[in-house]
């Protein structure tokens, strides 16, 4: 008997995580010809609204809404020094949009946004979600919010958590002239989750039925907004297509995450990823990590190692405590990983505020990881912790993403400027 | 008429009407052996309709070697069999096939055609022992197999060591009977009366000394007295012999089992004298007869029907089961009477180790094969734990068919298997799981430990469903329902989806997993591990929805044995429509 | 308006004296400045006392625990779960008593049975290997709201009323009597008066401050117990620590969960009652000494209750001491003739204490009518029987409604459920709905605290024309901060993920707490 | 490294021609795996008894193990169910108590370090794709082929190791050592439905010609598979006819020539390797392939 060893991979750059900022950081480090290792838990993306943020409210014990996102950074820079927007200029974050925009639209995602400004589409309770670049499936609802025009909000029996009543009425507040419909499922009834519903409209025959389903109710209306499940594969075609067949333009409102927003988005990278030579280990973790003379060698696994990855660089975009990059234990906050420093509140008692939608944010959130100016993690001495390793994305301290609205950016932006840095070295 | 007539007749008869009626249910099978559309009966006219002149005529070589090779030479035990098997098999066939024609229809066979026969002359008197300790060494081998190979010893019965017993009994007798003559000095007076008549007391003394020295007759001192035997008696009482006796009596030598046998006999068993003889005569003889008049009934019935099951094998080399056609019912009524329960299927069976886990006797062919004769036999008139037992053997079975390539018997298992599937299922007990999943909500509860939740521990079990850490980490995304490949398919009734997986995993968080089992959805799935694969969180969904599923079945399983099952089969309460 | 008796307190004890009144013909009205069981009698483990805890420390209570418990399993059985419980030692609690709690039980006439350490680990795997000693006694678990619910339930069916999120805020006094109260509905903030011939102080912890509001002065101190609760059931039966009463030394099985608890902290202002996270440190610490699992196992929410203590304010750790048996005050002597005030005691003797207070109600009133409370079998109220953990999710095994679809997923309750809740509760303030209808089921409990079912419940209540207009952003709030208050001092390891989450869609996606600061608008421009 | 063939059990009567043919390209390609008496690797009770399941599992490397072999089967199912029961001998101690007590008897024991593989990781990467590719000398130059992977085989992967479970590139790789065009359709890695068939046929049918619709919608001329149970599925909805049930009999109804074939992977390796013709029904018509 063999006892076989762990298949092993050289790459230039293990990039761990599978959120944006991993994915971003895999995407744009192809882009500059390296080879790269992929590895994270297929969660991290697909819990992703699809809108990319890069900043909306600043400061956020004011609540203060921004529409120009680079004022509000210039604002950001001055007022936090320490958040990782002030170690980045325009320049920069725009060509991070600018590049990963192209790369969703190769991978048959389109998105669309203002020249320097947010943003607005609608929420699934009827709130107004400011951001920056927005999927073309919830593109039209920025005009929508803007003009008002008369509009239907439809939505499905047995969709839960998506009341096209609950949306116009909210929203009627600033949008008075939103009628709502409550249709059946057209073309067989699938399960009453997004997902199979997405699938099922990807049949031409099944939005044929919707469209025919739906024309009693759209006399004088201009505009129809769905929940966001208008494909998940071929997200561009069902929803051209569905527009034709309207007459109208059409916009979706996300659902409650997890959903097709996000599932489309890991659905195309999943795709485009191995397409491009990364060698990736989607729903696998980086169990351990050993610096070497030139490089790094980690353990890709789950619960234990099932392969082993040699690289020069390493990129950590592995998010919060959701996913993982930082665990929130009874005695403190650690990354556990590289066991990096971790910037946080003094005591568990000032992790939270009393109130969960208190305007300050809770101070917890700030938590994580300082870096220098090259994203490079620190001990807590100053100094930078390895020479090849940087910190990406949400896992940065000195930032409240939530609040804040400004996650995609953060995470597209520092890894753009991470993958800069390190190919620029070589 | 004698006695003896009158059983012989009596068990010739019991032995034919047997053969007959047995043969019948060939012609005219049990329903459960149809093939479906086609009616049973017609089997063998189809048969032999199918057997065009140029194709038998084109079979009849292969059937010749068939019979030569396969029956006669017994060459199927050969082939992917051990030489034990065939070595055992062989000699009881040949032996008992010897003493058969040559000693027990003698008066039909061997006088006839063979002039001059008498049983005590050679070669017939070495013959006959020789037949017999063929098949008494063929036993001794059948039974070493059945009491010391493991896997063989699991499968025999009652029956196998019985019909074991019984030619044993047949073959013992004979041999004590023609050792007890050997031995008997009341045989030899007799035998002495009869055929040297001139009553020289001396003579016959020498005679007797003779006997007593070279047969190994024990003669009471009275009439052979100690001082007697002397070199010139004993040649005396040679030449006598020589004269008198040798005609019709070779020399006891020859008759290597039995005359030892004597000698044993007539020290040990001396006194009783002839009724020693006349016993063993009566022993021999009725065992032979009930033999005969048990045959169509038991196992030894394959000395007919397994030649019968070869040739028609040979008929149709085709994997008949595949598309059975117009003759498969008789094909399978022969194939279920040719079984000889060897148990060699069994030792091969691919699902060996689900019965050593499971434990239901049916899993096994050759047990599974004994509870589908009794169901072609009573048109299923199996009591419901039987039945319930043959189905579970029946499903089980992953139709690998090495059992029909290494059965002795030729008997294509394969097909039997197949039809055995489908007469559960139309007897009302399909694959288990499906029955579970008719199982409402009412009956799970009548079997939940309790109407509450349950506490999990970490403590209580390693399994998944008790250890709370199995959904600690949940975060009720409900990714692992939104992946799931039964929940995206169109038209799909609301019933076979009336429990999503999150909510399943939900159920057991909740200490409800007892409840949880009458979800049609957990008997829908199709495990194939995208939930898990997908949860952000590592939950390991369809791993504890396999456990769901033992649980299931453990609880019905431990309800049949306590007798609720049939109780609550009665009022199944099905919520989707189970197919 | 006008009523016979005002009950103020919607706490099991002014609801079993509303039903106590009810039963005796007297007419009452309940109110509550926030809903059922929002004090101490939401704030407890749930545990039915077989009495056994007191036998130590007060016999009479003990005993009274006990006859009480056994009137409540016959009167209203489907309240509780008749689990059973341990009192377990570990190493090191005190030698002495252990050896004296057979004594004392066998002297309040309470059945503790002597078990071998190995049958109690058979029985309740989860108990720790360093257990010394263990006795069996016939403690239960009791769901708290059904239990009020099921007592305004049938004091309602008797001609009583109940005004949810009603607070009084003054009385109309007149020649030392009370002759109306001045009641304010929470969302509207309307004012109006109610004419009574007689008011009953129920408030709980904040009796002082009703009472203040008519003249007399009742001496309280608060004592704030917090509790845990597990995401999973860890011990099939109510498991106590065999020592005197302290810290985190019960564990009662609450049909899924298990309550872990309590502690006992004075505290100077009732309304200050929130679990601290120095509290959950030290209850997981000393809960862990009994059930070592509790280290490790995933908690849902802490939550407080203030038990006010009557009497004189001993100083220092002696909370516990402080009797815990009730005061039924006349205020007659204060000069208020028509008002009384009745605080204190423990939820297994509410009906004994409603008893005494409606006796002495009926004698002012010269009402002469026996109280029926003992013997009358209290049917369950449809309005309260949500409340039992996993009575949704097998009733939804057992329908077949393919309309019908779970809303919330960590606790399995349907549309038909909720719209069943509406149906039965009195009718509630604008923003205060989902409140309500988490009260009286099982929404917003399980692992996800409201994060996903908020919406889903909001959106439902849509739907059906419950709710309107921008109304449910509201609702969503006030939910999520009501769940906050116990999520708060929790959030380690996966609640914390969870709160992230929960964060995420509730600020990131939807922009929540803008909305609420500014309005929901477009804002920015 | 030796290996022992482990075929399963539905080759031998269903579907005999992927076992020789696995055989034989194996064998060409230096690759000869000795076959040996199995017993059934477990799979199909594992619903019903783990131990069951595990036993059958632990027994039959034991015989391997015995031999001195590692294990080689081309169906996913036996592949990922003898992986599945390694795991869970490693995690349960209690499972191993039970197994090794009944293995004793038989002087077997489980070996926790046999290799268990399957038949496109052996050719993709022990053979290797350069080696298969030279081996390649009748390609299919053009022919749009879709990938069926089988679920046992990539999940769970922490237990199977096949691939990467979400984005898989094995069986593509390999087919594109043939000439062919892989094609990308929605549907790739989703169930083929087989552990349904018997139990809830509709469904079964249901899961089977939504991914056989898939692939066709994504253009594909071929639907291959790597696996017994996968096959018997989806190449009898190829057949568009419901499953035969078992015993049922009567000659075959004719049916429709399916558009698009279903084929194991070995006969398609074989025929462009030379070792046998293409079969007809594999041939695609002319002027549909796509030049790449």
């Amino acid at each position: 008997m063999t006892v076989q060893s762990l298949p092993r991979h050289d790459v230039d750059l293990m990039v761990i995580g599978t959120g944006l900022a991993g994915m971003a950081a895999a995407a744009m480090a192809v882009r500059r010809g390296l080879s790269v290792a992929l590895a994270g838990t297929s969660g991290e993306s697909v819990y992703a609204s699809g809108l990319l943020d890069l900043l909306a409210v600043h400061p956020v014990k004011d609540g203060r809404l921004w529409d120009d996102p680079f004022a509000a950074l210039a604002a950001l820079a001055a007022d936090e020094p320490g958040h990782p927007y002030a170690r980045l200029d325009r320049p920069g974050i725009e060509a991070a949009f600018a590049a990963f925009t192209a790369f969703l639209g190769e991978i048959g995602l389109d998105y669309h946004g203002h020249d320097g400004k947010n943003a607005m589409v609608l929420t699934p309770v009827g709130t107004i979600k400011h951001t920056y670049r927005v999927p073309a499936g919830m593109w039209a609802a920025d005009a929508g919010i803007r003009t008002t025009p008369p509009a239907l909000i439809v939505d499905f029996y047995g969709l839960k958590g998506f009341s096209s009543a609950q949306i116009a009425q909210t929203a009627g507040v600033f949008w008075p002239g939103l009628a709502h419909v409550r249709l059946p499922f057209p073309g067989g009834r699938p399960a009453p989750y997004p997902e199979p519903m997405a699938l099922a409209l990807e049949s031409h025959k099944t939005r044929q039925e919707l469209a025919k389903a739906l024309s009693p109710h759209l006399r004088g209306r201009e505009m129809v907004g769905f929940p966001a499940v208008l494909g998940i594969y071929r997200t561009r075609e069902t929803l051209a297509a569905l527009s034709e067949l309207l007459g109208t333009p059409v916009f979706e409102i996300p659902t409650i995450p997890p959903a097709v927003t996000g599932l489309r988005l890991k659905a195309a990278f999943e795709e485009a990823m191995p397409e491009r030579g990364v060698v990736t280990f989607f729903q696998k973790l980086v169990l351990g990590v050993r610096a070497e003379a030139d490089g790094f060698a980690c353990d890709v696994g789950w619960s234990s190692a099932e392969a082993q990855v040699r690289a020069r660089g390493v990129i950590l975009a592995t998010g919060r405590f959701f996913g993982k990059g930082l665990v929130p234990h009874r005695k403190g906050v650690i990354e556990p990983l590289f066991g990096l420093p971790v910037v946080q509140p003094a005591a568990r008692s000032q992790w939270h505020r009393d109130r969960m939608f208190d305007p300050a944010g809770h101070p917890i959130n700030r938590a994580g990881l300082m870096t220098d100016d090259r994203f490079r993690p620190l001990w807590a001495d100053g100094q930078p912790a390895f020479d090849g390793l940087y910190a990406v994305g949400s896992i940065l301290a000195g930032h409240d993403w939530t609040r804040q609205k400004c996650g995609a950016g953060l995470a597209l932006a520092t890894a753009y400027a991470a993958v800069e840095d390190f190919a620029g070295r070589r | 008429m004698s006695l003896f007539a009158v059983i012989l007749w009596i068990c010739l008869a019991v032995c034919l009407g047997g053969t007959v009626w047995r043969m019948a249910r060939w012609l005219l099978p049990d329903r459960s052996l149809a093939v479906p559309g086609l009616p049973p009966s017609g089997a063998l006219a189809a048969l032999l309709r199918s057997l065009s002149w140029p194709k038998a005529l084109s079979a009849a070589p292969r059937m010749a070697f068939t019979f030569l090779f396969d029956i006669l030479f017994q060459g199927h035990l050969l082939q992917r069999g051990s030489l034990w098997r065939w070595v055992m098999h062989f000699s009881l066939f040949a032996g008992f096939s010897g003493l058969f024609f040559f000693h027990a229809l003698e008066n039909f066979i061997s006088r006839p055609f063979f002039p001059g026969y008498e049983p005590t002359l050679d070669p017939w008197q070495f013959l006959r022992n020789l037949f017999g300790a063929m098949v008494a060494l063929g036993l001794g081998i059948a039974l070493c197999r059945r009491l010391f190979v493991r896997d063989l010893r699991r499968t025999s019965r009652f029956e196998d060591f019985f019909t074991l017993a019984l030619i044993g009994l047949i073959i013992a007798s004979g041999f004590g009977l023609e050792g007890a003559k050997m031995a008997s000095p009341a045989a030899f007076e007799r035998m002495a009366a009869d055929y040297y008549p001139t009553p020289d007391a001396a003579d016959l003394t020498a005679l007797r000394a003779y006997w007593a020295t070279e047969g190994g007759m024990v003669f009471p001192v009275e009439s052979l007295p100690r001082e007697a035997v002397t070199p010139e008696i004993l040649e005396k009482g040679r030449e006598i012999s020589e004269m008198s006796c040798a005609p019709c009596h070779s020399p006891p030598g020859s008759a290597f089992v039995s005359a030892p046998l004597s000698r044993v006999l007539s020290r040990v068993l001396a006194p009783a004298g002839a009724g020693l003889t006349d016993g063993l005569w009566w022993l021999h003889v009725l065992s032979c007869l009930f033999a005969l008049a048990w045959l169509p009934f038991g196992k030894l019935f394959h000395i007919l029907s397994t030649p019968v099951g070869i040739l028609l094998r040979g008929l149709d080399p085709g994997e008949a089961a595949a598309r059975p056609g117009m003759a498969a019912p008789l094909a399978r009524a022969v194939g279920l009477d040719a079984c000889t329960h060897c148990g060699i299927c069994s030792r091969h069976c691919s699902v060996l180790p689900s019965f050593l886990a499971l434990g239901t006797p049916e899993i096994l062919p050759s047990e599974k094969l004994l509870s589908m004769r009794r169901l072609a036999g009573k048109s299923g008139k199996l009591t419901p734990a039987a039945l319930a037992a043959f189905s579970e053997g029946g499903f089980v079975c992953t139709e690998c068919m090495r059992c029909t390539v290494v059965c002795p018997s030729r008997i294509n298992l394969q097909d039997l298997w197949l039809v055995s599937k489908r007469e559960a299922a139309r007897l009302g007990h399909p694959e288990l799981a499906v029955r579970l999943r008719s199982y409402g909500p009412g009956v799970w509860e009548t079997l939940a430990r309790r109407a509450r939740p349950v506490a999990r521990t970490l403590a209580a079990s390693p399994s998944l469903l008790d250890n709370p850490e199995t959904f600690a980490c949940c975060v009720q995304c409900s990714v692992c329902t939104g992946v799931c490949p039964i929940f995206r398919l169109p038209d799909i009734p609301a019933a076979e989806v009336d429990v999503s997986p999150h909510q399943l995993m939900n159920l057991v968080r909740m200490g409800l997993a007892d409840h949880a089992l009458s979800a049609n959805f957990l008997w829908n799935c199709t495990t194939c591990y995208k939930c898990q694969e997908h949860c952000p969180q590592g939950i390991r969904v369809a791993d504890v929805l396999y456990e769901l599923r033992n649980l299931a079945h453990s609880k019905v399983e431990a309800a049949a044995r306590a007798g609720l099952l049939d109780d609550m089969a009665a009022r199944p309460q099905a919520t989707g429509d189970a197919p | 308006m006008r009523t016979t008796v005002l009950i103020i307190g919607g706490g099991v004890t002014g609801a079993g004296l509303a039903r106590d009144l009810a039963l005796r013909g007297v007419a009452c009205v309940l109110v509550d400045k926030q809903d059922v069981n929002a004090g101490a009698s939401g704030g407890n483990h749930g545990l039915l006392h077989s009495g056994a805890r007191y036998v130590g420390s007060d016999p009479m209570a003990a005993r009274e625990c006990r006859e009480e418990g056994d009137i409540l399993r016959r009167i209203a059985p489907h309240c509780i779960e008749d689990t059973g419980g341990l009192f377990v030692a570990v190493c090191g609690d005190g030698e002495s008593y252990i050896a004296d709690f057979p004594g004392l039980c066998a002297k309040s006439g309470i059945t503790a049975t002597s078990l071998d350490v190995k049958t109690a680990r058979d029985m309740e795997p989860a108990l720790s290997d360093r257990l010394i000693a263990a006795y069996a006694v016939a403690d239960a678990s009791v769901d708290p709201f059904k239990l009020s619910l099921d007592n305004i339930g049938q004091a309602t069916a008797h001609g009583a009323r109940f005004l949810p999120w009603t607070q009084v805020v003054g009385f109309r006094l007149d020649a030392g009597r009370i002759r109306a109260a001045i009641l304010r509905d929470a969302a509207t903030g309307r004012e109006y008066e109610l004419e009574v011939s007689l008011v009953v102080n129920a408030a709980g912890a904040w009796a002082g401050r009703v009472a203040a509001l008519a003249g007399p002065h009742v001496d309280l101190v608060f004592s704030k117990g917090t509790l845990l609760v597990t995401q999973s059931r860890i011990t099939d039966r109510v498991v106590n620590r065999l020592r005197p009463a302290t810290d985190a030394d019960i564990l009662v099985p609450g049909g899924t969960v298990s309550i872990l608890g309590t502690t006992s902290v004075r505290i100077p202002d009732p309304d200050d009652c929130r679990p601290t996270i120095a509290e959950v440190d030290q209850i997981i610490d000393e809960g862990a000494a009994m059930v070592p699992e509790l280290n490790s196992t995933r908690y849902i929410r802490a939550y407080s209750g203030v038990r006010p203590l009557f009497g004189k304010t001993s100083a220092g750790s002696g909370d516990r001491a402080v009797s815990r048996g009730f005061a039924l005050l006349d205020h007659a002597r204060d000069g208020v003739e028509n008002f009384l005030t009745i605080t204190g005691g423990k939820l297994t003797t509410y009906r004994l204490m409603a008893e005494k207070a409606a006796d002495l109600v009926c004698a002012k009133l010269g009402v002469d009518a026996p109280c029926l409370t003992a013997t009358t079998v209290m049917p369950p109220y449809a309005g309260g029987r949500w409340t039992e953990p996993g009575l949704a999710p097998r009733r939804w095994l057992k329908a077949t409604d393919p309309t019908d679809s779970i809303l919330c997923e960590c606790e399995m309750v349907s549309k038909s459920v909720v719209d069943d809740i509406v149906r039965t509760m009195p009718p509630q303030s604008p923003g205060y709905t989902l409140v309500s209808i988490g009260l009286r089921s099982r929404i917003g409990k399980g692992p996800c605290q409201g994060g996903f079912c908020s919406i889903r419940v909001t959106g439902h209540l849509y739907d059906t024309d419950v709710v309107q207009g921008d109304q449910g952003l509201a609702e969503i709030r006030r939910f999520l901060d009501e769940r906050w208050r116990g999520v708060h001092p929790i959030l380690f390891d996966f609640p914390l993920l969870q709160a992230e989450f929960q964060e995420a869609v509730h600020c990131g996606l939807f922009g929540l707490e803008l909305v609420l600061e500014n309005g929901n608008g477009k804002g920015g421009e | 490294m030796s290996y022992a063939w482990f075929p399963g059990c539905r080759i031998p009567f269903h579907l005999p021609g992927y076992g020789r043919q696995s055989l034989a390209v194996l064998s060409t390609l230096g690759v000869h795996p000795v076959e040996m008496e199995f017993n059934c690797c477990g799979y199909p009770v594992r619903h019903q008894s783990l131990f069951a399941s595990v036993l059958s599992a632990a027994r039959a490397m034991a015989v391997a193990a015995r031999a001195g072999h590692d294990i080689l089967t081309p169906c996913k199912c036996c592949f990922g169910h003898l992986r599945f029961a390694q795991a869970a001998l490693s995690e349960r101690p209690d499972l191993r108590t039970a197994v090794t007590d009944a293995l004793r008897p038989e002087g077997l024991r489980h070996d926790p370090d046999l290799t268990v593989t399957h038949l496109l990781p052996v050719l993709a990467r022990e053979v290797g794709l350069a080696a298969v590719t030279k081996a390649v000398i009748r390609p299919l130059p053009g022919v749009r082929a879709a990938a069926h992977y089988g679920c046992h085989a990539l999940r769970p992967s922490p237990v199977t190791r096949f691939d990467d479970p979400l984005s898989p590139t094995i069986f593509e790789d390999l087919l594109r050592t043939m000439g062919c065009v892989p094609v990308s359709w929605t549907l790739r890695l989703e169930c083929c439905g087989q552990p349904l068939a018997g139990k809830n046929d509709r469904l079964a049918m249901a899961l089977a010609r939504s991914k056989y619709a898939s692939a066709m919608e994504a253009g594909a001329q071929v639907l291959v598979t790597a696996c017994t149970y996968c096959q018997m599925q989806l190449g009898a909805q190829a057949l568009s006819c419901d499953l035969p049930m078992p015993g049922m009999g009567g000659a075959a109804r004719p049916r429709p020539q399916p558009p698009m074939p279903v084929t194991a992977v070995s006969g398609l390796l074989g025929a462009a390797m030379g070792l046998w013709p293409l079969e007809d029904r594999l041939v695609p018509p002319p002027g549909t392939a796509s030049v790449s």
